[in-house]
């Protein structure tokens, strides 16, 4: 890259089975582009398969579509990092109300969803949610 | 659609071994249920999912791997997993899956551990 | 693919050297939802490719911005195709007058470019080219 | 960046074998040629260009590729390429590179061939 100017790639997507995995090819591609190791290239294209399944199933979209924009750029003097943004015009939630999983409540508790935020979470290296009743937006980052 | 995942299973013995390939989402997670069920109901002891060809698996077919660990250890069998991503590790360990399940590097390995069990 | 409804992306790259290749990923991706043939996914993926490079290198475009859509669909009882619009808001040209290269001008005549648009044509089953002062947009397809 | 191509080049006898890998696009292109000349210069008579590593070309790339060829057969030396892709082979003949140079399906091919033209 010349210099610390972030470089900006949008992809919309349809709201369609599979459509996560095609969304994918992106975070392959710009992580190659920084040089970003493969398994962390794994742990974003998992962590951006988690944000749009969510808006697949729970957003409700108005315009039948996710909208992600994918980002690479530099700190300064620090590393390369890989940013996803997951946005979609739907309903919103409050993610502070939202239950925190445990591996206990998934085993006994008979509860085996509610890991997609955690996961992103785990994967990523900082993850902000933001939402309303304009949608909901998802700013992951990863450092190379 | 290329990106569903294929399953081959070979029994074993007493021990049905799967073969997936692509990615394991909430079809993939339903179609092992499926055939490790009826794999249990002929009889099998033991399961052991190689993933060797899956690179991506969502934390829907995880949910699903969990409801089969569950149904294998009411009936006192075991699950093994062989040959993860380090990813895919790492996620069924943040989800517990590892806690239960035996998660090996090679399927050599798990098919000797689950030997050891029988 | 549930039907015939075509599957759209859409992708927008910046101007910048090596982001062709970040677009291909697209190809690379959709043509294996269809299950194309890895060569034909090549072919493709070259197509893009020359339609990026023209946009990056001849266009000037306004907002330094190359906008990609991607559709995966059927004909009527025809076979799976994929298409890709390369759009850009760029000064535009008129194709009908841009010069046919032939082999014999490149090694003989000493102009070894201007192969970009034959070479989508070759590769690719149709190629549309519709141009103003707009800019230009270039809608090609392949059939799996 | 991982896309730029790297490029490797040995000398056996008085034939050069580069070896490629990744994208050429004019950088790549440009890179081939500087090499190609230093190895024309010191004394190379056959260049064999193994793209093996290689899936795409654009026609900036093979527009110097043809630059390279001209000079090449100026000298009346050779130039040969091997292990091309279906759509990379394509290119080249509609350009009409592959009339001027000769193509292999492998290495060894290529070294047999222009060993005979030596
Ligand atoms: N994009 C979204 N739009 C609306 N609600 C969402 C969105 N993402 C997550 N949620 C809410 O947050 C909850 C937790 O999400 P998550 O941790 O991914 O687990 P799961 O999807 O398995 O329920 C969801 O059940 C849903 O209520
Ligand atoms: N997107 C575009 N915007 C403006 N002019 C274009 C565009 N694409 C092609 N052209 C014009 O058409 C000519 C032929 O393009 P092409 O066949 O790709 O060869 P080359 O790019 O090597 O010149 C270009 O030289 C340019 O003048």
């Amino acid at each position: 890259m010349d210099g610390a100017s972030p470089r900006e790639v949008s992809l919309t997507i349809p709201v369609a089975s599979d459509m996560e995995i095609v969304a994918t090819a992106q975070v392959a591609a710009l992580g190659e582009y920084i040089d970003m190791p493969h398994d962390k290239i794994d742990e974003v294209k998992l962590a951006l398969v988690e944000a749009c399944i969510n808006a697949f199933e729970h957003a409700h979209t108005r315009d039948d579509r996710v909208h992600l924009t994918f980002r690479v750029g530099r700190d300064e003097d620090g590393p390369d990092f890989l940013e996803v943004e997951v946005f979609d015009q739907g309903k919103g939630f409050d993610h502070q109300i939202v239950e925190v999983p445990t591996p206990e409540k998934t085993f006994t508790g008979g509860k085996k969803r509610g890991w997609g935020l955690q996961i992103m979470r785990s994967l990523m290296d900082s993850v902000a949610i933001t939402s309303g009743e304009w949608g909901t937006k998802i700013l992951m980052r990863k450092y190379k | 659609m290329s990106e569903s995942c294929k399953i081959n299973v070979e029994r074993r013995g007493d021990v049905a071994v799967f073969w997936t390939d692509g990615y394991i989402n909430n079809q993939g997670g339903e179609e092992i249920a499926r055939q490790a069920y009826a794999q249990l109901d002929a009889g099998a002891r033991a399961l052991v999912l190689n993933l060797e060809k899956t690179r991506i698996v969502n934390s829907i077919g995880i949910s699903i791997l969990i409801e089969v660990l569950e149904r294998v250890m009411d009936r006192k069998g075991v699950l093994a997993f062989c040959n993860l991503t380090p990813t895919i590790d790492k996620t069924f360990r943040i989800m517990g899956l590892a806690q239960y399940a035996s998660i090996y590097p090679s399927l050599d390995q798990a098919l000797q551990a689950v030997a050891a069990t029988g």
